[in-house]
């Protein structure tokens, strides 16, 4: 059947291979989480595996679809839709219908390729390497639904069904991590994710209510066309127009002289900072990464599949969807950035410390994930997203070598702990050649051996980080009417990011590049050189007298093992997938190497999806010359990490020692007594290492969870424990409790409330204030300035206008009188600004926004501000605000 | 002038007071339902003197009539148990109790006053009236017109009262209180809900 | 100020208010619940003069008459359900102290 | 005519009860294991909880129906519905609220047929003090007057004391019901005072008179005083504050939850709170919807504005402290009292889709906490009643049904999506956002954080806790009424997470009417 047939089966605009691509997944969990049991293993390991290769093939052939359609300009979006879901009131009369709908184009198409690509091979790798569980229907029910979730979560065409997915994928990891529950640290960690989680999703239901505000779609297509919408200055202080003082001036944006107030924050802004907040917990940035390293405690092909290719790169995926609203806003760029660089530093630092083979790779995941931002906020997004699907093909390759030789330790050990423990290990090569050259493959790539994929993904993005602009936004004028008052906005420029900030990030960059090419090293050369340590541990194994961990087993010849098997390679099931996998991430750099072999395939693939977006990124001059100089020290970072892992881990302790013992014989003892030089080096440049991944270790357990988890917790705990035992059980407590609630009550209403709106017109310099309503309220008012009140009598006149002179301040008081007679007085500071066109300069900082408004004023209209002045006595909340104590005059009956 | 209307103000004012403090002063509580009856006889009066005669009358009946009476019942049933308060107030911690309530009382009973009435407002004072205004056939017609609704609602409300009541409170009528291993509840008797009962009663498996 | 008295409206609510505040402050401070139960029909006698209070300034409708003919239905329903919860108490606890229901807390 | 089919839901619950008290009064005591299902009280129509029960539950769903059909048919368009006006006012709004707290009131009656034989409470009165109960909550909501509000508000009340005070072998129950009932009286008594002074100042008691007598204040001919009116205000919402139980006057509701039947505690949280959220509306947007009483500086907004934060605040922080799991949702309930009083906030702006929101809101969570409820009881049986979270552990290898059930219900509590429970609060805040009440919605959505925390533990309990040796465990009932109150929960609750479209469209057509 050719392409018409396929098109003519499935039309662009009713898409239905869609429902099948979707459908198999779902199906499969159904069948197994419903009849699995009775099915028995093969029948479900079968079902699952067709879900998932059926759900694949679907991919491959709407991919193969989109490719047809596909022009260099014009991208391919093939829809389903399914029903309307709900209808969303939007800033005016609208309604925005919420369809549950997929579409699927570059972009999604190509992450549907990874998500059921990687996920079959994974799948099948589960076949064996779960075996022997007897939850064996459950787990591949689970998995099937993480799949059918996870596509869920990329081909959604809105933002709604990607939170569903969203939601889903996050249940699945959940349940997949605690899927050996008896054990209480997965439980925990189970629990730790889904409520880190969840400060995530906060900030995506923020970004959805923020986007329906301001640009009145969630779809992306209409997003996308309306984004421009997000360009205006937003109120984010409850009530009031401005800003608060103590933001920092970059959310605040650029502060003039004239405007005490400040400009506010664009909405693009707003919603990128949310977006990213949501992004950052589903990717593990941070401070929200502390979840994934614990999520390892599940089963190794869970880590593989969930935490390591696809859910963790959702929040790049939703970052690259929505770039044209990132790009906005260079200050959440910048912020993404950085915190991308961030992450990277910290966690490969971290990685250092740790002995546990999947800790090492959890770690290096949090790390590789901050380097994908650190694409994403420098506005590399394809470059970006390319490191997404090489980090898939070699992360997910490490994982299923490193569950391969757990399996194999497992064997021997029967102790999920140690046999994790890469003290144990050594030697494995000799014992499994298929995992070790795979491995080694992977590593090479994530190292970023010149050539492999990694490479290609990696150095990219660097070379972006040191070359990539973004415009910046011209932010449009904007009115909003906020009760009675109408606001508006002049147009100005956004913030701008420093200029030399590229090259801080490369430069940091590289430094992880080096750590990151060390500590994958570090972990392979322990792993699979030198000799196997674990023969030592076996059961009913006794240390003699004074032994030593198993790490220095001196004292055993290992060429003699102890009872108990010896490691072995694995099953075909878990070998097939390694080779696959370790095939592509060596070569899978081809599709978009810059570098060497001008092929930049993958960039025109998804280049007409983010064609909006990559027209606000531009690039420094001379970008094109600077590609290999910025190069070599890739090439570099990589060698000396390697080198270095190779000098300390291999070098020192095999032949060079050995040869040493002739020569020196003074030296003989020390080199002979090799585990001495491996302490030497523990001691000292190990050491070093060492503390400072201690250190990392250290902020990550005492600062950040402490500070993100533990402070609040316990704030919200100590908080109810106190007001809990305000609970006391007695009728009188709760009697008076309620008496003291109706008291405050009562005050509230009897006290006079002297609210004023101001409404203000710099222009003509007529400020009209008003003061709030209430019932039986009488006012009189101090309106010139004086101090003192105009009149002795109490009048009905709720306004004045004031009408002041230019620079001329003067404070206005209103006095109110309730039905009581108690009284309360109000001050109200008026400034009318010296804003004549040409004649006063802006101060320094704020030039370029002073012509920007210039500009504005000539080509759009006069410039004007209304300026509104909201004292915020008793006008945010009752009681937050001053709230003047009622004066009892007049005579009592 | 102080006519015999304004004597009748007083009189029944002052009943109507008197009986409300002894009310919630007596430490026995049937003089506290003496006094609640002195009070409701002050009221009745009063509504005599608002041309109520109707509710005057309902309120003896009902009021007097069947809750004091209820209330008498009860405390009769309970015995001297009925006093209930031993040590609180006013004996024991009296002086703070008794500072308390009596703050409290001035307080609200001052803020009360204040309010309403309507300071420095104009005193509303009352005019003329039908003859009829609060006899019996002004305020039945009502409720059998546009009150019967009302009136209907309030049937489900005396069903409901009757229904629990008795399903509340029948049952052997013997003073078998629990012992406090047996005032927990069968329900509770898992976990820490127990253990944090502070008169660390068992468990009780029974449901009385 | 004596000829008015008992023919003007504030006297009758003022009246009332106290009344309501004594039953109120009775309700809070007191710990026999027999007591309290009193305290709440305090209450709601002082309501039933402000209501006929009312009515006599608002004319002829009679709709705060007919309001306080079901208050004080409601008032009789109440209590016998009150004191059938009180009987209940008092015969698993023995007790009629308000403070002795603190089984459940926290 | 017309007037009886306008009235048809209520007419239906009311001889309902009357039937099932023939029923009851003149049926043969169960034969078999009388002592078995009810202790020690042997009374006609003893142990016939499940028949008692079901019947109810018709009766309700009967209710429910017929609200429905009135609905169709247009209130507008029945002529004799101006007959029972102000006391009863037949309009969308207080027909959507007839609805759900029909379906709460079949709920509880579902509950109560299984729970109580199950428990040896097995006492034929609770039927038709639900049904009775339901009655009075119908009428509280289609109260459009002061004086029925109240007789309604009393017969719900009343009912409710007795439902709770029913187990009378419980020392617990009874001091539940001891505390509901003094605090419950009290309240009553403040919001009676109001009332008073609002006759007083306005003349009428009728909330639309009342209305337009405020709306003269100020005005020169106006005879109305604004004082009595600003404290009957605040008397008011304490009083109905203490009804829908908003922080500060919530305290009755933990001890009252608690020692409640558990059926009871349904009733309360599903019906108690669903009616009288629809008479603060009424009365707050009728009665004291005037301007002047709306505006930020000096009105209702604020205060409400304000128990919400605390209500919410107050309620998460307090519940992710309990032991008891019952006692958990009787926080929860204050918490989510709060999130609908953020929508009644919103009213201050777009009154209708706020007014709509807080409707949907409280459809969503009476099916969301008569289920999870529901999921209690199924959890825990006779003598292995399931009420800490140790109860509960590993009840998900026990009964697996119960306990998947149970964490759909908590999930939509917590507000997960696509659960009622998101739908539900996405509305409420959009509301407040659209009146600009960010504080509230910022609040709101960290307390949701806080909620989560709670509704998981109890998800990680059933799930990945194992029982301690030795400790007393939930034993599962099983009682074919109880799952099918769930099942009908849970259905709705998917469904209305799935399709939320056309129950907020009749919201919204109900606010619309009743605003």
């Amino acid at each position: 059947m050719g392409m018409d047939g396929l098109f003519s089966i499935f039309p662009p605009e009713d898409f239905t291979l869609l429902c099948v691509i979707l459908g198999l997944p779902l199906l499969g969990a159904f069948v197994n989480g419903v009849f699995g049991k009775r099915l028995g293993k093969e029948a479900v390991s079968l079902m699952a595996l067709v879900a998932v290769g059926g759900s694949f093939m679907a991919s491959c052939a709407a991919f193969f679809m989109l490719m047809q359609r596909q022009t260099e300009t014009e991208a391919a979006r093939f829809v389903w839709h399914g029903w309307k879901w709900l209808d969303i009131s939007g800033n005016g009369d609208f309604q925005i219908p919420i369809e549950i709908a997929f579409s699927v184009d570059a972009l999604s198409g190509g992450m549907a390729l990874i998500v059921t690509g990687v996920g079959f091979l994974i799948h099948l790798y589960s076949t064996e390497y779960m075996a022997e569980d007897d939850g064996f229907h459950r787990f591949f029910a689970y998995l099937n639904l993480f799949i059918f979730s996870m596509l869920v979560l990329i081909l959604g065409d809105n933002l709604p069904v990607l939170f569903i997915g969203w939601e889903g994928v996050g249940m699945c990891s959940y349940l997949l991590i605690g899927f050996w529950f008896t054990e209480e640290a997965n439980a925990v960690a189970g629990k730790k994710a889904f409520v880190t989680n969840r400060i995530g999703d906060f900030g995506l239901l923020v970004a959805m209510a923020l986007l329906v505000w301001h640009v009145g779609a969630l779809d992306w297509q209409g997003i996308e066309a309306g984004a421009n919408n997000l360009l205006t200055p937003i109120k984010i202080y409850p009530l009031g127009n401005g800003v608060p003082a103590w933001l920092p001036d970059f959310i605040r944006g650029p502060l003039t002289p004239e405007d005490p107030r400040g400009v506010r924050v664009t909405a693009a802004t707003l919603v990128g900072f949310a977006l990213f907040l949501g992004c950052a917990g589903k990717s593990a940035q941070l401070p929200l990464y502390v979840w994934l390293p614990d999520a390892m405690a599940g089963p190794t092909p869970v880590s593989a599949l969930i935490h390591a290719a696809t859910m963790v790169t959702a929040g790049v995926y939703l970052c690259c969807r929505m770039a044209a609203v990132f790009v906005l806003s260079p200050a959440t760029m910048a912020t993404i950035a950085i915190v991308g660089l961030a992450t990277a530093l910290l966690a490969a630092s971290i990685a250092f410390a740790q002995n546990d083979i999947k800790k090492v790779l959890a770690y290096s995941t949090v790390s590789q994930l901050g380097y994908m931002f650190i694409g994403i906020g420098v506005g590399a997004f394809a470059t970006g997203f390319f490191h997404v699907i090489t980090h898939a093909f070699f992360k997910a390759c490490l994982f299923l070598g490193a569950g391969s030789v757990i399996h194999a330790m497992h064997a021997r050990i029967h102790d999920v702990d140690r046999s994790q423990d890469m003290r144990n290990m050594g030697g494995m090569r000799n014992f499994m050649p298929i995992t070790h050259l795979t491995f080694l493959a992977s590593c090479l790539a994530i190292a970023g051996l010149p050539l492999t994929s990694g490479f290609f993904s990696k150095d990219e993005i660097l070379f972006k980080a040191y070359t990539s602009t973004i415009a910046t936004p011209q932010v449009s004028d904007g009115e909003w009417i906020d009760r009675s008052t109408q606001v508006t906005w002049p147009a100005m420029q956004a913030w701008t990011p420093p200029e030399d900030l590229g090259r801080w990030i490369y430069t940091l960059a590289l430094l992880g590049a080096v750590m990151t090419a060390f500590y994958m090293f570090r972990l392979y050369f322990r792993v699979f050189w030198g000799e196997f340590r674990g023969w030592t541990i076996v059961r009913g194994w006794v240390a003699p007298a004074g032994g030593h961990h198993g790490h220095d087993d001196h004292e055993h010849d290992s060429d003699e093992p102890l009872d108990g098997p010896k490691p072995h390679e694995s099953a075909l099931q878990i070998t097939v997938p390694l080779v696959v996998l370790g095939v592509l991430a060596i070569f899978a750099g081809g599709l978009n190497a810059h570098a060497f072999f001008h092929s930049h395939l993958f960039d025109d693939w998804v280049a007409p999806v983010l064609a909006t977006a990559s027209s606000s990124v531009g690039e420094i001059e001379g970008a094109k010359e600077m590609m290999m100089p910025l190069l070599l020290p890739g090439i570099g970072a990589f060698a000396i990490g390697v080198g270095g892992a190779y000098w300390v881990y291999v070098m020192q302790r095999g032949e060079p020692a050995a040869s040493f013992v002739e020569k020196v014989p003074w030296l003989h003892r020390i080199v002979y007594e090799k585990w001495r030089v491996d302490e030497l080096y523990e001691e000292t440049f190990i050491g070093a290492v060492d503390t400072l991944g201690d250190m990392a270790v250290w902020v990550d357990q005492y600062v950040v969870d402490a500070v993100v988890a533990r402070v609040t917790s316990f704030a919200v705990a100590a908080s109810g424990t106190i007001l809990r035992t305000m609970q006391t059980g007695r009728v009188h407590a709760y009697g008076a409790v309620m008496v003291a609630g109706l008291g405050a009550l009562g005050w509230f209403f009897i006290a006079p409330q002297a609210v004023v709106t101001v409404l203000a017109d710099d222009d003509s310099g007529v400020y009209s204030v008003t003061a709030s309503p209430g019932l039986g309220y009488q006012y009189r008012w101090d309106e010139d300035g004086d101090g003192e009140l105009d009149s002795d009598d109490f009048g009905d006149k709720a306004r004045v206008d004031v009408q002041l002179g230019r620079s001329e301040v003067r404070l206005v008081q209103v006095e109110v009188k309730n039905a009581l007679g108690f009284r309360s007085i109000e001050q109200i500071g008026l400034f009318r600004p010296q804003r004549d066109g040409a004649s006063d300069g802006l101060a320094g900082a704020a030039q370029e926004a002073k012509e920007a408004a210039d500009s504005a004023a000539k080509s759009q209209k006069a410039l004007q501000d209304i300026q509104r002045v909201l004292q915020q006595a008793g006008g945010n909340l009752p009681g937050a605000g001053k709230q003047p104590a009622p004066k009892p005059v007049g005579g009592a009956p | 002038m102080i006519g015999a209307g304004n004597v009748l103000f007083v009189i029944a004012g002052i009943l109507a007071l008197a009986g409300a403090l002894i009310t919630v002063s007596s430490r026995n509580p049937i003089r506290g339902a003496m006094g609640l009856l002195a009070t409701i006889f002050g009221i009745a009066l009063l509504f005599l003197k608002l041309n109520a005669q109707f509710l005057a009358a309902i309120q003896v009946i009902v009021y007097a009539g069947a809750v004091v009476v209820l209330f008498v019942f009860v405390i009769m049933l309970l015995g001297p148990d009925a006093l209930g308060e031993v040590g609180s107030f006013p004996k024991g911690k009296s002086k703070v109790s008794r500072g308390i309530g009596g703050g409290l009382l001035a307080i609200l009973a001052g803020v009360a006053l204040v309010l309403l009435a309507g300071r420095g407002g104009a005193h509303v004072r009352f005019g003329d009236v039908q003859p009829d205004h609060g006899s019996v056939e002004a305020v039945g017609g009502l409720l059998f017109s546009r009150g019967l609704v009302a009136f209907e609602l309030a049937t489900a409300l005396l069903i409901v009262a009757v229904i629990g009541a008795i399903a509340v409170a029948r049952g052997k009528q013997t003073k078998s209180h629990l012992t406090p291993a047996q005032r927990g509840d069968g329900e509770f008797f898992h976990g820490t809900v127990v253990a944090r009962d502070d008169r660390g009663r068992p468990p009780s498996k029974g449901d009385g | 100020m004596g000829a008015l008295l008992g023919n003007v409206l504030e006297h009758y609510v003022m009246l009332a208010g106290v009344l309501f505040t004594i039953g109120a402050v009775g309700f809070l401070v007191r710990r026999n619940v027999l007591v309290q139960l009193m305290s709440i029909e305090l209450m709601l006698n002082a309501v039933n003069l402000a209501f006929v209070a009312y009515n006599r300034v608002h004319g002829d409708d009679m709709n705060g008459h007919m309001f306080v003919f079901f208050i004080i239905a409601v008032a009789a329903a109440e209590v016998a359900v009150g004191l059938a919860i009180v009987l209940s108490f008092y015969r698993l606890t023995g007790s009629v102290h308000s403070d002795d229901a603190d089984a459940l807390k926290g | 005519m017309d007037l009886v089919i306008a009235l048809s839901p209520l007419l239906a619950v009311g001889f309902g009860g009357l039937m099932l008290m023939l029923a009851e009064a003149f049926g043969k005591p169960s034969e078999e294991g009388i002592s078995k299902t009810t202790g020690d009280v042997v009374d006609a129509g003893a142990g016939r909880g499940a028949e008692l029960g079901l019947g109810a539950s018709v009766v309700l769903i009967a209710g429910a129906v017929m609200a429905v059909g009135v609905w169709i048919v247009g209130p507008e368009t029945l002529e004799g519905v101006a007959d029972v006006a102000p006391y009863l006012l037949i309009d969308r709004f207080s027909l959507f609220f007839t609805f759900v707290l029909c379906l709460g009131g079949a709920f509880t009656a579902l509950l109560g047929g299984g729970y109580l034989p199950e428990h040896r409470i097995d006492r034929s009165e609770f039927f038709p003090l639900v049904l009775f109960s339901t009655f009075g909550a119908i009428a509280l909501a289609m109260s459009g007057d002061l004086l029925s509000l109240f007789v309604g508000l009393e017969t719900m009340s009343l009912g409710v004391y007795c439902l709770i005070g029913l187990r009378r072998g419980s020392a617990r129950a009874t001091e539940a019901a001891l505390k509901y009932f003094l605090l419950g009286s009290f309240a009553a008594a403040l919001t009676l005072f109001g009332a008073a002074l609002l006759y007083g100042a306005t003349g009428h008691t009728d909330l639309v008179g009342i209305g337009e007598a405020v709306a003269t204040i100020g005005q020169p001919d106006s005879t109305v005083a604004a004082m009595p009116v600003l404290l009957a205000l605040a008397l008011t919402l304490a009083g109905l504050g203490f009804k829908v139980a908003a922080v500060p006057f919530h305290q009755w509701t933990p001890d009252a939850y608690e020692g409640a039947p558990t059926p009871a505690t349904a009733f309360m949280a599903a019906v108690v709170k669903t009616a009288a959220f629809a008479i603060l509306l009424r009365v707050l947007l009728v009665g004291f919807g005037e301007e002047r009483l709306m505006s930020w500086g000096t009105g209702w907004p604020p205060v409400i504005a304000t128990l919400a934060v605390l209500s919410m605040t107050v309620g998460n922080v307090v519940a992710g402290r309990q032991e008891s799991v019952k006692r958990m949702l009787a926080y929860s309930s204050i918490a989510h009292a709060g999130v609908a009083l953020v929508g009644v906030a919103a009213t201050i702006r777009s009154t209708e889709d706020a007014t709509a929101s807080v409707l949907f809101y409280l459809l969503v969570y009476t099916v969301s906490t008569a289920g999870a409820f529901g999921a209690l009881i199924l959890c825990g049986s006779r003598g292995a009643e399931a009420v800490s979270y140790e109860d509960l552990a590993g009840i998900a290898k026990r009964h697996p049904a119960a306990a998947l059930a149970f964490s759909l219900f908590l999930l939509s509590l917590a507000g997960f999506p696509p659960t009622a429970g998101f739908f539900g609060k996405l509305y409420v805040f959009q509301s407040a956002i659209d009146s600009e009440l960010y504080v509230l919605v910022i609040i709101g959505l960290v307390n949701s954080l806080i909620g989560a925390y709670y509704y998981v533990r109890v998800m990680v309990y059933m799930y990945m806790r194992e029982p301690v040796p030795g400790a007393p465990v939930a034993k599962p009932m099983s009682s074919g009424m109880v799952t099918s109150a769930i099942v009908l929960a849970a259905l709705l609750v998917l469904g209305l997470g799935i399709l939320p479209g056309v129950s907020l469209d009749m919201a919204i057509a109900a606010a619309a009417r009743g605003g």
